[in-house]
């Protein structure tokens, strides 16, 4: 009984350890390959208390497997009476004393990060020059996400674009009226919730944090990080990604500048059809389709899409392609469960379609 | 089982207990004149402009203590004894609701 | 457990009658655990109105409404009411049935005016300000904390006038006698919350 | 279940059961309806491996998963673990403590017919418009923006259940406090009754916030309050505040019975007395009072600010000291012991390294900075089902099997209990280890699907083969239980020849009087001192006498079943015009039962001593 009870634990925690080993996630996404120094500090702290714990499991096993097999009643010894033990104070204390001194080893480190990590004073600094240190307003809706840069006067949603190697702000809410989400970008750091108390017209009731995205690690981890919704919020929860892109404080400035600079525009026959179907339709009275949306922030009702035909995914999850854009178009409800577009405007024919597409795709700001 | 032989004479042992009740209903009475007073007190410093809002405030809360103090301990009995496990979750419910007062107090919102 | 058959007189009747069977040791012991938990109960609620105290969302703000001297009779009566149910408790102890229900129902005649001053109270504030439950947390939170003690109030008279009631013919006995103490217990503790609700809501709504 | 059913028409014994306020009987409803719901929640866990098992799945639809997902958890929580775990209690605590029956055997079985109809009441969702589906913790800005009457039926069965709950909690507090045994001092209670001491008092303190959190939520959504709506002022961290003030103690409330049940078991099958009785209870204590500082560990992304984070962080981690001290007297009343391996002992001993992961994960989410990382994420779940199925599941598991003799006169069958041990000790392992990296690679829980390429697949899909094990393991003790009620043997006093406690002193199912004469307890194990004295039986401490007894009473049921009815009543108020009149039947109902009840005089009866005399040594009244 007991040797096959071995051995099964034996097998269970092989598989378990194959399948760690096969890898530490992916780069783009787990918090066991940090790229930013948030990340970085979370991580640290993830493997000294891993450590701290490895050590307790291995006492508690080391005597446990003892135990149990050097006292197990063997044959013949049914009857006999163990002596009655009532206690140890020596005993006792050691396993008092050494596990609080194993938590005092952790809640140092502990205490001095959950400090530094709240560092946002700097975000009311007046002074605060924005060339060094941004701030992004990041709004949280059903199911996508809008991302304001109140320094430059730029709206965008879904893909968040940040410099690298520098502390980049962050504003949290969520629209008003709506649902608490969470934000969180796994492999730069830890995730901090959009509450729906949040309110950008008074500034009242911000969560507020910091990241910082490094440059080399970035680039090795592919094209963009993953972000994600961490608190349930409705039925797309688990469909509420977006996408971070890390670039150079060049790269950052130069799509700035366009954004702050290009008007997107339709350039063939078929994009200008799509152009007016986009009013016609009534697409334009939710979504804007330049980057300096002016209205204020709860108008803002659905995802700008002045750079729709540089993002990567879209709705956040979807491929980047006509087809895909398509569908959506056609059937937002079979994606996304419960979005805030489905049945808010007129059924689309498949020229509609195509018109509306070309026009989408090519709405663009950089000037390449 | 029941405490009901406490004395061998029952008519000695009943004016007894009748004299010591009286005495304790006189207690009582005088312990419901100073919740008065106490609240009176309490109203009255409310009403009154001359203090500071950083007074007044924790002034009648203590006042409210004291009061609560009074009404738990003589109007509730919990000075006689066999109240030992009375007191104690009387007070561990005290010690959460204090808990929860001060949390909701200090981090709802900042 | 002595199954007491014999006729009580107030020379056998026990000093603390409401502990005197295992029925009512349970009884004792059990409701004053009940009220720990109502302790607790009351503070989420203070806690909650705390926290919202401020959230008067534009509508009207305890500063404008609050009427003290309303107020200040309410707590009065329900003071007073508290110190009629000792004096009933005092007869129990002396086995004088008669008089513990004549304080009794006194302390009935005053917790009712309290609830009636009460409604008064709410209907001025729904009428003349238009501070509703509805129109901001804060008047959520208010009605919610104060209409809480209330229900608890006006639950205690249906407990009390059900147990005066009851045994008008039957009398004092060991079975009873723990169900009118606790009743008393409850209606302290009804107090010790409204010294709470005076404070903390009202008087230190007019402070600020 | 017992042999009553032969003897009596079916007819007699429902209605028996509808009436009874025999602890012992209460104790077979309870675990008759907490096994009913662990089957339910484990079924709609089931089907979240299913729908998770495979990337882009569409086993169940985005709405249909978070309604599974909601009422997994609650229906674990509330209408499974607690339930067993009270089952266990009223079976067990009053015959440890040598007492005749509960203190308030009215109430006893009040408790148990509000949570009864409350849990009906949650689960009646499915079929009249759909389940809640804002999670178990129904975070109110989600749960007030949720359509339909899913969440109003969690909030009102919740409500209901819950105020069955803290009346069971008060219920063993006074028993305990009152009912014990001469010679039964507090430092000579079982573990058992201590631990239900303690968690009967966390029930005392953590269910009012509850029940507050749940009231304000549903004033906010029945009846047009403003308690969490940010546009008139509201606040919805208030209600993480209050669920989290009741829910953290209520994970203990879980936990700590579950202890209480391995310190029973230990050390009668290895043969030693508790090793640090004393630093035991003290642990006890102490995880209860730290229980209630450290609630906010599940907020430390609300964004309640450093110093209050540090603060709960740091309160958080003291309570592994306790614990710890608990893990090592256990390990060290084996220590030294003769170990034979029962299925009760095999989950006891597989507890605690199980435990102990879980514990320690638990730790590492207390690191707050760290925690930004874990929280929400399958980290989390990977966390607490360590704690709650290799700790609690697995203590129901091991308290069943060795009290069922007790409570049902016969003994399961070993094998399969064993194999049952077995495929649930590995199917545990297999589904939950993996989900701690799972979690760790950035995998949000909640979410009703993944897409492919993010490294999730083949954890995932691991993770739901195990829990096809515990299925399975499952289906082998029912088959186990049936087999048993059908053919087992009837047993002694102390089928396992090596109990400890007063429970083991009388027959197997107790009488319904439990003790012919009260015993009068000589020291801790009384019935090992007895055995060790060379005594037959226990002591008594009082001569053969008449015993007194409640009677039974039909009205506990008559006040649920009002509470139940007034339920509709409120969720429908609004919609339709029978809805208001509803709401009044149901609370004419149960003020009118509690009304009859007060004024019905209930002295009880009594069994007289020549009868008790009569009766032989089975017991049976
Ligand atoms: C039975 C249930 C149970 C138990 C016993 C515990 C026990 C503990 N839990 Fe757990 N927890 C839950 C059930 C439970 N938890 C649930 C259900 C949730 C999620 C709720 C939800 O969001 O849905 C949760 C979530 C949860 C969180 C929030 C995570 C998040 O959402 O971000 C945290 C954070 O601190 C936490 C911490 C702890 C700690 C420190 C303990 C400690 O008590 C553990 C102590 C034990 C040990 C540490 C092991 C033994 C000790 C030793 C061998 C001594 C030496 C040890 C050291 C020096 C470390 N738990
Ligand atoms: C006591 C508490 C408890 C218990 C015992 C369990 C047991 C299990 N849980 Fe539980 N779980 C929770 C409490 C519990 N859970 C909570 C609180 C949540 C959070 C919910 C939330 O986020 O709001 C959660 C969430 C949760 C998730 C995360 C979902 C998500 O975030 O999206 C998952 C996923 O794997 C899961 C799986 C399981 C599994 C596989 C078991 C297994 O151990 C179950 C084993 C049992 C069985 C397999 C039963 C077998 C049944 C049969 C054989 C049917 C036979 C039927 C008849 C004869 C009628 N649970
Ligand atoms: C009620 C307002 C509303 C109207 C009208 C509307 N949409 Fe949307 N749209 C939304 C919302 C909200 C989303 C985000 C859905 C989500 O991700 O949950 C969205 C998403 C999109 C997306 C994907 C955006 C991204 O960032 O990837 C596209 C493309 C789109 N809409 C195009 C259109 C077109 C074309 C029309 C008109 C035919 C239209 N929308 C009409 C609200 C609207
Ligand atoms: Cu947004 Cu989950
Ligand atoms: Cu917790």
């Amino acid at each position: 009984m007991r040797k096959r009870l071995t051995k099964w634990r034996l097998l269970s925690l092989f598989t378990a350890l194959t399948l760690v080993l096969a890898g530490c996630g992916e780069p783009f996404l787990s918090t066991l390959q940090p790229a930013g120094e948030v990340a970085d500090m979370q991580y640290d702290l993830m493997v000294l208390s891993t450590l701290i714990m490895v050590v307790v499991i291995a006492v508690v096993t080391v005597i446990f497997i003892y135990v149990v097999v050097k006292f197990r009643r063997r044959k013949g010894e049914e009857n006999n009476i163990p002596v009655q033990v009532e206690g140890n104070h020596k005993l006792e204390i050691i396993w008092t004393v050494i596990p609080i001194l194993l938590l005092i080893i952790l809640t140092v480190p502990v205490i001095s990060a959950t400090f530094k990590l709240g560092e946002v004073d700097a975000m009311a600094d007046e002074n605060r020059n924005p060339d060094e240190e941004i701030v992004v307003n990041v709004t949280a809706n059903l199911y996508w996400w809008e991302f304001e840069y109140p320094d430059y006067g730029v709206v965008t949603s879904q893909e968040l674009i940040v410099p690298t190697d520098e502390k980049v702000y962050f504003n949290l809410a969520s629209k008003q009226n709506e649902v608490k989400h969470s934000f969180w970008i796994p492999s730069i750091g830890g995730k901090m919730d959009t509450n729906v108390e949040g309110n950008y017209a008074t500034g009242e009731n911000l969560n507020k944090m910091w990241l910082k995205f490094d440059s080399k690690r970035a680039d090795q981890a592919g094209e963009y990080f993953y972000g994600k919704c961490a608190e349930l919020c409705g039925p797309s929860h688990a469909l509420m990604d977006f996408k971070v892109k890390a670039v150079s404080r060049e790269e950052f400035d130069k799509w700035i500048a366009d954004m702050q600079n290009t008007e997107p525009s339709a350039t063939t026959d078929l994009a200008q059809q799509g152009e007016q179907l986009f009013e016609e339709k009534g697409c334009i009275s939710c979504h804007a389709v330049t980057p300096k949306d002016e209205r204020p922030s709860a108008a803002r009702t659905a995802p700008s899409l002045a750079n729709f035909g540089e993002r990567s995914k879209i709705a956040g999850f979807m491929d980047h392609n006509e087809e895909s854009l398509k569908n959506w178009l056609k059937d937002p409800e079979k994606y996304k469960p419960g979005n805030k577009m489905t049945n808010t405007y007129p059924k689309l024919n498949d020229q509609e379609l195509d018109a509306l597409t070309e026009y989408l795709m090519g709405l663009k700001v950089s000037n390449n | 089982m029941a405490n009901n032989h406490n004395s061998t004479n029952p008519k000695v042992d009943l004016i007894y207990r009748k004299k010591r009740n009286a005495e304790e209903m006189k207690q009582q009475v005088v312990t419901f004149s100073m919740m008065i007073f106490l609240t009176i007190v309490a109203f009255i410093a409310v009403g009154y402009d001359g203090i500071g809002e950083w007074f007044k405030v924790p002034f009648i809360l203590t006042l409210a203590v004291i009061q609560v103090i009074f009404q738990l301990y003589y109007f509730m009995h919990m000075k006689h004894k066999g109240h030992e496990a009375s007191a104690l979750f009387l007070f561990s419910g005290v010690f959460v609701a204090v808990l929860t007062v001060l949390a909701f107090m200090t981090i709802i919102w900042w | 457990m002595a199954h007491v058959e014999e006729k009580l007189t107030a020379e056998n009747f026990p000093a603390s009658p409401e502990k005197a069977t295992l029925e009512g040791k349970n009884k004792f012991l059990g409701f004053w655990l009940f009220l720990g938990g109502e302790t607790v109960l009351f503070a989420s609620l203070f806690a909650t109105f705390l926290a919202l105290k401020d959230s008067a969302a534009g509508g009207p703000t305890t500063q404008e409404i609050f009427d003290l001297p309303l107020v200040f009779a309410a707590t009065m009566l329900l003071l007073t009411s508290s110190l009629t149910s000792v004096y009933a408790m005092y007869h129990m102890k002396n086995f004088n049935f008669a008089k513990m229900q004549l304080w009794l129902i006194i302390t009935v005649l005053l917790g009712l005016a309290f609830l009636i001053l009460e409604i008064y109270e709410f209907t001025h504030y729904v009428h003349e300000y238009h501070f509703t439950i509805t129109g901001s947390a804060l008047g959520s939170s208010f009605y919610t904390l104060v209409g809480t003690h209330g229900l608890h109030v006006t639950f205690g008279l249906c407990w009390i006038v059900t147990l005066i009631v009851r045994n008008a013919r039957r009398g004092l006995s060991l079975y009873n006698a723990p169900k009118y103490y606790t009743a008393s217990l409850y209606w302290h503790f009804i107090d010790v919350v409204w010294v709470f609700i005076f404070t903390v809501v009202y008087l230190m709504g007019m402070v600020g | 279940m017992s042999t009553l059913t032969q003897k009596k028409g079916v007819g007699a014994v429902i209605w028996d059961y509808l009436t009874t306020v025999d602890h012992k009987k209460i104790a077979i409803l309870y675990l008759i309806t907490g096994g009913f719901f662990f089957l339910l929640g484990g079924l709609e866990a089931l089907m979240i491996r299913i729908q998770l098992a495979i990337p882009n799945n569409d086993f169940v639809a985005a709405g249909t998963y978070n309604e599974i997902l909601t009422m997994h958890g609650t229906t674990m929580i509330f209408l499974a673990a607690m339930p067993l775990l009270f089952a266990l209690m009223n079976a067990v605590v009053p015959l440890q403590i040598g007492a005749r029956d509960v203190a308030f055997p009215f109430l006893n079985s009040l408790g148990f017919w509000l949570f009864f109809f409350g849990g009906i009441f949650l689960n009646l969702s499915w079929f009249l418009g759909g389940a809640p589906d804002a999670g178990w913790t129904s975070y109110a800005s989600l749960a007030i923006d949720s359509p339909g009457h899913g969440i109003d039926f969690y909030l009102l069965g919740l409500q209901v259940s819950g105020l069955g709950t803290l009346i069971a909690g008060i219920n063993f507090l006074v028993t305990i406090i009152n009912m014990r045994a001469p010679g039964m001092t507090y430092m000579r209670m079982p573990l058992f009754t201590w631990t239900t001491f303690v968690a009967s008092a966390l029930i005392l303190f953590a269910f009012p916030a509850l029940t507050v959190g749940l009231a304000l939520l549903m004033l906010d959504r029945l009846f047009g309050t403003a308690f969490f709506k940010a546009a008139l002022g509201g606040n919805t961290v208030i209600y993480e505040h209050l669920f989290w003030i009741f829910g953290h103690p209520e994970v203990y409330i879980l936990i700590l019975p579950a202890f209480g049940i391995f310190s029973e078991i230990l050390p009668v099958f290895a043969k030693k007395r508790l090793f640090g009785y004393s630093s035991m209870v003290f642990a006890t204590v102490l995880i209860g009072f730290l229980g209630f500082m450290v609630w906010a560990h599940h907020m430390f992304t609300t964004g309640l600010g450093p110093i209050a984070n540090a603060i709960f962080a740091v309160a958080t981690m003291a309570i592994a000291v306790p614990t710890g001290i608990k893990i090592f007297n256990w390990l060290f009343t084996i220590w030294g012991g003769s170990i034979k391996f029962t299925s009760p002992m095999l989950w006891s001993v597989a507890f605690i390294p199980s435990f102990v992961m879980g514990g320690v994960t638990g730790v590492m989410l207390a690191a707050a900075p760290a925690d930004y990382q874990f929280h929400d994420t399958y980290f989390v779940v990977a966390h607490f089902h360590y704690v709650i199925v290799g700790g609690v599941v697995f203590a129901i598991f091991a308290g069943t099997t060795y009290w069922w003799p007790k409570m049902f006169g016969k003994m399961l069958n070993e094998t399969l209990s064993k194999i049952t041990f077995v495929l649930f000790f590995i199917g545990f392992h297999l589904t939950f280890f993996i989900q701690h990296f799972v979690g760790l690679w950035g995998m949000p829980r909640r979410v009703f699907t993944f897409l492919p390429n993010q490294g999730w697949e083949a954890a995932n899909l691991v993770s739901s083969v195990g829990a096809f094990f515990m299925a399975v393991a499952t289906i082998v003790l029912l088959i186990n239980v049936i087999q048993t009620s059908i053919k087992g043997e009837r047993v002694g006093n102390d089928p396992w020849g090596d109990g400890r406690t007063l429970e083991w002193a009388i027959p197997s199912p107790p009488p319904e009087y439990n003790f012919k004469q009260t015993p009068l307890v000589r020291g801790l194990d009384p019935l090992w001192v007895e055995k060790m004295a060379g005594n037959k039986e226990i002591t008594p401490a009082e001569p053969l006498s008449d015993i007194h007894m409640p009677n039974g009473s039909i009205l506990p049921f008559i006040i649920s079943l009002g509470l139940f009815i007034a339920s509709f009543g409120f969720l429908y108020r609004e919609d339709y015009s029978w809805g208001l009149a509803v709401l009044i039947l149901g609370f004419v109902i149960t003020f009118g039962a509690m009304f009859f009840r007060s004024i019905l005089d209930d002295h009880g009866y009594h069994i007289h001593k020549e009868d008790l005399l009569n009766d032989g040594k089975g017991g049976k009244a």
